[in-house]
């Protein structure tokens, strides 16, 4: 099978985390939308390693693993927080600060 | 396949070591030392591995070196902005230190996982516990920072960018009062830096499948032999690009920073502001001037543009800003456009020039939110401009501390900010970008207006009667004021033997 | 060779370190000490006189040291007969600006000792502007000296005073930060031409650039100094930043600190571009007599005092630059000689204005009225100003006055012609000032308004010795321009007109 | 030094003292303040007796060396010198001078004496007298200095001691009105002498009398374009200063000034010093028939213009002052007529000199019986009353009105034979106005002199008229004494002609007469009678109303008001220039200004606006950045393209 496909569906899924990103509400699906872009990411890079001839881009992927876990650790803290305060998860409720 | 044993040169990357060593002792401080204790042992510990990881740069200095197989380059470019990152980190960690400002104690809230408002809350307060994880957190995003501009490849570059970044998260999220704003601030910074982030990483991976490297060198071999799909590198510049602007506020990726430097705990912004802003224009320059400088003809309209509409923006959006620390954020964003001016430059005068704006305003910044957490009411700070008025009838010094401070934002002679503006300015013009010389003047022009309005209020407008007062400045504070006055004054008017500390050291290795 | 112009520089520099030191509430004690040391920095700077040849064209009293070597920027200080008649200037002025201003600061809104240390950093940075031969230090003291005075003003001016200051500053720096790239660029192109960056005023002149380029950097400095001489149509915030200042911050800002701008077109404008300046010379002589009979008219329509005499200044102003562009030797050295005497006369008309209001309590001209019965000394040395700003003959601006006429009119005829308008409109707007304030029935108000004090006769004194003396003995002055305005014009590539009758 | 005069080195060192013993006076009174009050007018009277004296024995000097070589200079020290514009101040006294020299120290003595009892009861006396002596020195500067520049600034000097004395009592706000008239008028003259002095300069490449002189006669052409306009200049600054058409208005406001100082300096010598300008510039008219031509009219227009508002006039020094227009009218017109006339410009105006000084005296004199009234129509039988007055007044009204032997008919017939003789058709315009003018002087000053001292008493109540004293009357007595022999002293033997030669008209052919000389005394001596016996019968056989009546003819009316001249002004220039001034303002503060502001406020807008973008929720920032990345990967795409 072509490679350029994998990058296809890399480029989609990435599309797709984007646009996820702008038009969900809910912060844990935004940031999961992140997460697939992350993800998307690390299909680019595996199949550019492929195509490559190299490793470095399967272990690249790992790294983004790791970082990606670090992540969510962080910003589960983070929302998990927002949302014992403000009993949603709404990101449109949180716009205090603004102009 | 072959492996090998990688190679690291433990003594090269020593400072970053010793930091994130000491955050890791952090960490075990706060499980293991009893509480009434952690306060100090964690002030001793941060400020004393700074010390130590600056004594290690400074030892490091005339290095030049790829070290841990390529993963980090020790040249003077990078030992230059890692010795200022720790000074301004020592400002930073004395600004969250200090615990003679707010009638709580800290700065920070007391149990960050209670409700605001809460019993629990009130309770916590009320057992006079003062948290201490902000010390390890600072020491890692700080880690992360000294890493950033040493990158010398892209995953590097990427995971010292999430170093840096997790820690500044949640340490937005911890301010003491107004826990709504301050929740709010990490929640945006925290969804946006990891968008962000999400981009320069596809961007990395796109770069990857051009050069089939990751090594900022190798790319650069790449480009220069023009190996593979020209398309995709170009695609991935462009994503790499904003990863690394968003982290500098450059518009348009600037929309996080207000918000997020408001809702921040002060000295947290004080020291993200800074440092952040520091360490993300050297992996920018190491990016642009060593992996894409054989691509400059084609980043280079790109980066003038971004600069251009930063500048102008910034300035715009600061003009009408009621809020102090939002006003300085924005005039933060106008800085970055004015950095970048010196970035595009491309030549050894824009390195240069960059190095010292950094400097410059790295001190500057921490000199100025430092005051702004000197002027406080019964609610914390008191950050409203009106509130402002008639500060220096009460306080000329603290206000003439100020007025210093944003004398030399808006570039005026004898402050490091014109030194600073001159170097970069200089540096585009002799590349040919008179128009940004241009607009950045204007730009300029325009900042001087909303600087001098607030001295124009602390100095010439009647004080409120139930104004704030202002603080006398603790130790801490008045340490941390008192070393981003002296650099901004020094700065200004010997800045010789820094500007020649530069000249040797800008040199980048590949 | 003893560095006199350093010296000079950090007397009152230093002197403004010592009273800040005061202890608090010893204002009396601050307004001798400032006094004190403004004589010292006279002193000194007459001694200096003793260094100068004043035969030679050329920059004497040099001092040169290494500042920030990576951008090649000096400490470089000297003077010309030009420079060093302005440094005179500031010297003479600053301690009778002290002496007139020794009860204006009490209603500040700081210190009396602040006041006192602001004009003496203003003093050492006049100075230090005027003493610059490095374009880069120039600058910086160009900028640098804008805080004091927007401090002098915001702090111890009238109404209105922070929304002055303000709008002082912004034009200054606006004008500032134009001029900052032309320096960039010139310092970009040095770099170019003699491989090492260099700021040196007369390395410089010897850069070969662009006709185009030229055009662009000599706007850049140009509207920085016609925004500080300041010529219509950058005039607007003059009127309102004297009518907010105290008479002695006044002084200093029009007197001598504006001078900056016409003195800039002078050592910086004209050799460093002339191409471009005689590219632009139409144009600025079509706003310097814009400036002459626009001023003069504002000047004539106004009902505040302060802001008449600000008019008055614009128009002054609009001859200074008519001469320095006629480019004739009479027309450069009347303009020198014009920055000069107007400083005196415009001392004198503010420092006088100045007693008169605070003594009415008012501005407004029509407040006044029959002051000669009440206060003839104050009268008379009022009327004796105003003279000398329409430029009476036997005072001393009709010498730099004609000079500046005579000098426009052998090159532009039409030009001098329409200038001459202006002395007409001198006689209206300084006879106007002069009926309503001292002449006519005395104004309620003013029965009781006591004469000039003691210490404000010593003040006055001497600004109108100066004026009438200089209108009779121009010479000792015109010595020491000539041989500068010679060289000048030598670096220009100008020549006088020939008599056109002469043959 | 190619000069037209002689110079006798070592001789000269007098001269300064001419101006410095006036100029120590003033400022030893200005500077003294009430020290001085007790003597200081005897020390002001005093040092203008010692310059008159100095003058005497210059004069003395004078005569004793040969015609060509009476003119003595005296180097100062250098005033200004830049390039080539050197300007020594330096004095030069030659036979032109020495008669204003005179003149000024004489009459001016005579009128210190007089204002000792005439100022007596005011209380800034001493002031009054340091003006006098300031004036003097002025006066002298300006007749003294030998180059153009130098004569500015005497020119300039008695401008404002002119203004100050005008308005010596300012506290009435008209008398101040009046002063700042007088300068502003003046300043408009002195425009011309400025712009006459840069042309001299630019052509000439001097501005010494000698160095024009020198430059002028090389001048290739006659009339070229410099000397006229130079001439036309130096014209504008003489209307200015002899309130001649069109610049005439400020004389008559400026007898608000006390008496004295209308009789010294509007009268006999400053509104004289055109006269004097044109005379010493001969060598620039000469060459310029166009600026002549321009000169005559001048002075034909004024004289007939000054005469006509003589006749209207109530008020006796509007009255003085209206005939003084005329009569520096005749001068000006004399000296326009070039080498033909400047000696007779230059009689008149020694013989006016007098006897003008001298009616204002008389005038004031009689003011100081009358309670200060001014109005003839109040007055009224007074020779009786005050004999001396009316005898010294009555004899400079023989000689104004030009009756022979007075002084007046040498000097005004010259005139008129001179003006007849200019040929042509052009000759006998101005001649026939010349003669005109004669008639209606005659008239207007019958009926100034019938209104003041013949007929019935028409005094306001309380007054009880008187004579003067001693000291009013001495220089009263000495004044038409001139009055009555200056004329022929001067005029027998062509004396004063043959004086001035060396100076004005070297090498001038005097041309035959076209009319006779006799004829045209005869036609002057008839006009005379005519005007007096209209007068006669229009004042003596009717009665003179204590009001002035209201049913008169346009050209009464017209006349009343100054022939509208300063309605003129008014509606022309100041209404204008007060709406300029006005509304330049508003534009000031609106446009300029306003654009200032506007560009702040725009950028205020754009940034209140523009701060809506950010929104504050975190789904537009995400826009933002996406949208960024966009922009980013088109830029660097495009770049490619």
């Amino acid at each position: 099978m072509n490679p350029a496909n994998y990058l296809f569906v890399s480029a989609l899924l990435f599309t797709i985390g984007a646009l996820g990103v702008l038009t969900r509400r809910n912060s844990i699906v935004i940031f999961m939308c992140v997460e697939l872009m992350l993800n998307a990411a690390n299909l680019a890079f595996v199949t550019f390693a492929r195509i490559q001839g190299n490793l470095d881009g399967q272990v690249i992927a790992f790294f983004t693993m790791v970082v990606a876990a670090c992540e969510v650790v962080v910003g589960l803290a983070i929302i998990v927080s927002i949302y014992r305060s403000r009993r949603s998860a709404s990101v449109d409720d949180v716009n205090l600060l603004k102009f | 396949m072959n492996f090998h044993v990688p190679v690291i040169q433990y003594a090269e990357v020593l400072p970053i070591l010793i930091v994130l060593g000491a955050a890791v002792l952090g960490v075990l401080v706060e499980a293991f030392i009893p509480r009434s204790l952690r306060y100090v042992f964690q002030v001793v510990i941060s400020l004393g591995s700074i010390l130590l990881a600056f004594v290690a740069v400074v030892r490091l200095h005339g290095t030049s070196h790829v070290a841990v197989e390529g993963s980090v380059v020790v040249d003077g470019p990078t030992l230059f902005l890692q010795g200022t990152l720790l000074l301004l980190a020592i400002g930073g960690v004395l600004l969250i230190a200090e615990r003679g400002l707010d009638t709580g104690g800290s700065a920070f809230t007391a149990h960050a996982a209670t409700l605001p408002g809460s019993e629990a809350e009130r309770t916590a307060l009320a057992s006079g516990i003062i948290q201490t994880e902000v010390f390890p957190l600072t020491l890692f995003a700080l880690g992360g920072m000294l890493l950033f501009p040493a990158a010398g490849d892209l995953v590097t570059m990427f995971v010292a960018l999430e170093v840096l970044s997790l820690p500044l998260y949640l340490m937005s999220g911890l301010a003491r009062r107004r826990r709504l704003l301050s929740q709010e601030a990490a929640l945006k910074y925290f969804l946006l830096g990891a968008f962000s982030s999400a981009f320069f990483l596809y961007g990395s991976a796109l770069i990857y499948g051009y050069a089939g490297t990751v090594s900022l060198s190798g790319i650069r071999e790449a480009i220069s032999s023009n190996a593979g799909n020209d398309l995709v590198l170009l695609m991935g510049v462009a994503l790499v690009t904003v990863g690394l602007l968003f982290k500098v506020s450059a518009v348009p990726f600037h929309a996080w920073t207000p918000d997020v430097y408001q809702g921040a705990p002060t000295p947290v912004t004080a020291f993200m502001a800074a440092c952040t802003k520091v360490a993300a224009f050297g992996a920018i320059l190491r990016l642009f001037y060593v992996g894409l400088s054989g691509l400059r003809w084609d980043w280079r309209p790109m980066l003038s543009g971004v600069a251009i509409v930063t500048m102008v923006l910034g300035v715009i959006w600061a003009l009408t800003q009621t809020d102090m620390k939002r006003m300085l954020a924005y005039s933060s964003i106008a800085h970055a456009g004015f950095i970048l001016t010196g970035v595009v430059a491309v030549n050894k005068a824009g390195l240069e020039g960059s190095l010292f704006y950094l400097a410059a305003y790295g001190f500057t910044t921490i000199g100025a939110f430092a005051i702004v957490t000197l002027v406080r009411d019964s609610t914390g700070e008191a950050t409203h401009l009106s509130q402002w008025s008639g500060l220096a009838r009460r306080s000329p010094l603290v206000a003439s501390t100020f007025a210093l401070f944003l004398l030399a934002y808006a570039g005026i002679p004898l402050t490091s900010g014109f030194v600073a503006k001159f170097a970069v300015f200089a540096a585009a013009y002799s590349s040919g970008s008179s128009a940004l010389v241009i607009v950045g003047v204007l730009s300029s022009a325009i900042a001087a207006f909303f600087y001098i309005r607030v001295i124009v209020l602390m100095f010439f407008a009647e004080p409120k009667e139930d104004g704030p007062t202002v603080v006398v400045p603790p130790i801490m504070t008045t340490a941390a004021i008192t070393l981003a006055a002296s650099v901004t004054l020094v700065l200004g008017v010997m800045p010789s033997s820094v500007l020649d500390l530069i000249k040797s050291a800008a040199r980048f290795t590949f | 060779m003893f560095p006199w112009l350093t010296t000079l520089g950090l007397i009152p520099l230093i002197g403004s370190g010592v009273i800040a030191l005061l202890p608090k509430g010893r204002d009396l004690l601050a307004k001798q000490v400032a006094l004190a040391i403004s004589l010292v920095a006279l002193l000194v700077s007459l001694l200096m006189l003793a260094d100068f040849q004043k035969n030679s064209g050329g920059l004497q009293l040099v001092e040169s040291h290494n500042w920030i070597a990576s951008f090649g920027i000096k400490y470089a200080v000297g003077v010309d007969g030009i420079a060093l008649l302005l440094i005179l200037l500031a010297t003479i002025l600053a301690p009778i600006v002290i002496l007139a201003s020794w009860n204006e600061a009490e209603n500040g809104r700081f210190s009396v000792k602040a006041f006192f240390a602001l004009i003496l950093i203003l003093e050492a940075f006049m100075v230090g502007v005027f003493a610059a031969t490095d374009v880069f230090l120039f600058y910086v003291f160009f900028e640098a000296m804008l805080i004091p005075v927007y401090f002098l003003i915001g702090s111890f001016g009238g109404t209105q005073r922070s929304y002055a200051a303000v709008k002082f500053l912004l034009y200054s720096l606006f004008g500032g930060l134009l001029m900052l790239a032309a320096v960039i660029a010139l310092y970009v192109i040095s770099k170019d031409q003699f491989g090492a960056g260099t700021f040196d005023i007369t390395a410089l002149t010897k850069l070969h650039i662009g006709v185009q380029l030229q055009r662009w950097l000599f706007l850049g400095f140009f509207i920085a100094f016609a925004i500080k001489a300041p010529l219509w149509p950058f005039h607007t915030w003059l009127p309102d930043a004297v009518a907010a200042a105290t008479p002695g911050t006044a002084v200093l800002l029009v007197g001598v600190l504006d001078k900056v701008g016409t003195f800039g077109m002078l050592r910086y404008a004209l050799p460093l571009f002339p191409d471009a300046a005689k590219f632009f010379t139409p144009a600025i002589i079509v706003l310097s007599i814009i400036s002459v009979i626009y001023g003069a008219l504002l000047a004539i329509g106004q009902t505040d005092i302060k802001r008449l005499i600000a008019f008055t200044s614009i128009s002054h102003f609009g001859f200074i630059t008519l001469g320095i562009f006629a480019m004739t030797s009479q027309g450069l050295s009347g303009a020198t000689l014009y920055m000069v005497n107007h400083g005196f006369s415009t001392a004198a008309l503010f420092l006088i204005a100045g007693w008169m209001i605070s003594r009415r309590k008012s501005s407004l001209i029509s407040d006044f009225g029959g002051l000669q019965r009440v206060t003839p000394v104050m009268a008379w040395t009022f009327f004796i100003a105003g003279m000398s700003a329409l430029a009476l003959p036997g005072l001393s601006s009709f010498v730099s006055e004609f000079l500046v006429l005579v000098g426009t009119f052998t090159r532009y005829p039409w030009a001098a012609i329409i200038a001459t308008v202006g002395i007409i409109l001198a006689a209206l707007y300084v006879l106007i000032l002069v009926q309503r304030s001292l002449h006519g029935p005395i104004a309620p108000g003013n029965e009781n308004l006591p004469d000039l004090s003691r210490r404000e006769k010593y003040a006055i004194a001497p600004v109108l010795a100066v004026i009438i003396v200089l209108g009779f003995f121009p010479k000792p002055l015109l010595d020491v321009i000539n041989p500068t305005v010679v060289q000048t014009m030598q670096v220009v590539g100008v020549t006088d007109p020939a008599p056109t009758g002469g043959k | 030094m190619d000069s037209a005069h002689a110079l006798a080195a070592g001789s000269s060192s007098l001269l300064v003292w001419l101006i410095a013993l006036p100029a120590l006076g003033a400022a030893i009174l200005l500077l003294g303040g009430r020290r001085t009050d007790k003597w200081g007018h005897v020390l002001a009277t005093g040092l203008s007796g010692g310059s008159f004296v100095v003058g005497i024995v210059e004069l003395i000097r004078m005569l004793g060396r040969s015609g060509e070589n009476r003119g003595v200079s005296q180097h100062l020290f250098t005033w200004i010198s830049v390039g080539h514009f050197n300007i020594e101040a330096g004095l030069l006294l030659d036979q032109l001078s020495i008669c204003f020299v005179l003149l000024i120290t004489g009459v001016g003595t005579l009128i210190h004496i007089y204002s000792i009892t005439y100022m007596e009861h005011d209380l800034d006396r001493r002031r009054f007298f340091a003006y006098l002596n300031f004036f003097i020195a002025a006066m002298l500067l300006l007749v003294l200095g030998n180059s153009y520049l130098n004569l500015y600034v005497g020119w300039e000097g008695v401008g404002l001691a002119s203004y100050l004395l005008i308005g010596f009592w300012n506290q009435k706000p008209v008398y101040a009105t009046a002063a700042k008239k007088a300068f502003v008028a003046n300043r408009v003259g002195d425009f011309g002498l400025s712009i006459a002095i840069m042309i001299a300069f630019a052509t000439f490449g001097s501005v010494s009398f000698d160095g024009v002189a020198a430059g002028a006669g090389k001048l290739a052409n006659l009339n070229s374009g410099a000397l006229t306009a130079m001439g036309a200049m130096l014209l504008l600054a003489a209307a200015g200063k002899s309130a001649q058409f069109p610049l005439q208005s400020w004389l008559g406001d400026a007898m608000a000034g006390p008496t004295p100082v209308s009789a010294l300096i509007h009268a006999a010598t400053m509104v004289t010093a055109g006269v004097y300008l044109i005379t010493r510039s001969n060598f620039v008219f000469d060459r310029a028939p166009t600026a002549q031509l321009l000169v005559v009219i001048v002075g034909v227009i004024t004289l007939l213009f000054g005469a006509v508002i003589g006749t209207a006039k109530d008020d006796i020094k509007k009255a003085l002052a209206a005939s003084t227009m005329s009569q520096i009218g005749y001068m000006i017109l004399a000296a326009g007529l070039g080498p033909a006339g400047y000696a007779f410009a230059i009689m008149h105006l020694l013989t006016h000199g007098f006897f003008k000084a001298g009616m204002f005296l008389g005038a004031g004199s009689v003011m100081h019986g009358m309670n200060d009234e001014v109005d003839m129509r109040r007055y009224g039988a007074l020779r009786k009353f005050m004999p001396a007055t009316f005898v010294t007044f009555g004899l400079g009204y023989l000689a104004i009105i030009g009756v022979p032997p007075f002084s007046g008919f040498y000097s005004k017939d010259k005139i008129i034979e001179a003006a007849f003789n200019a040929g042509g058709a052009r000759g006998l315009i101005i001649g026939s106005a010349a003669l005109l003018g004669a008639a209606i002087t005659a008239f207007y000053m019958t009926r100034v002199m019938i209104m003041t001292f013949f007929g019935k008493a028409r005094w306001a109540e309380g007054t009880h008229p008187h004579e003067s004293g001693k000291l009013m009357v001495v220089p009263m007595v000495i004044l038409a004494i001139g009055s009555v022999g200056a004329g022929a002293l001067l005029s027998i033997g062509s004396s004063l002609k043959n004086w001035l030669e060396p100076v004005v008209s070297r090498g001038f052919v005097e041309p035959t007469p076209r009319l006779s000389p006799l004829l045209v005394s005869t036609l002057a001596i008839g006009a005379v009678a005519l005007g007096v016996l209209i007068a006669y019968l229009k004042y003596v056989r009717q009665p003179i109303p204590e009001l002035a009546p209201t049913d008169v003819s346009i050209f009464t009316r017209a006349a009343r008001r100054d022939l509208y001249q300063d309605a003129f002004n008014e509606s022309v220039f100041m209404r204008p220039g007060q709406y300029l001034t006005r509304s330049l303002g508003f534009l000031d503060r609106v446009f300029i200004d306003g654009a200032v502001n506007g560009i702040g406020a725009l950028f205020g807008g754009t940034s209140v606006r523009a701060r809506r973008l950010q929104t504050g929720y975190v789904r537009t920032y995400s826009l933002f950045i996406l949208g960024g990345a966009a922009i980013l990967v088109a830029a660097m795409l495009a770049a490619r393209l």
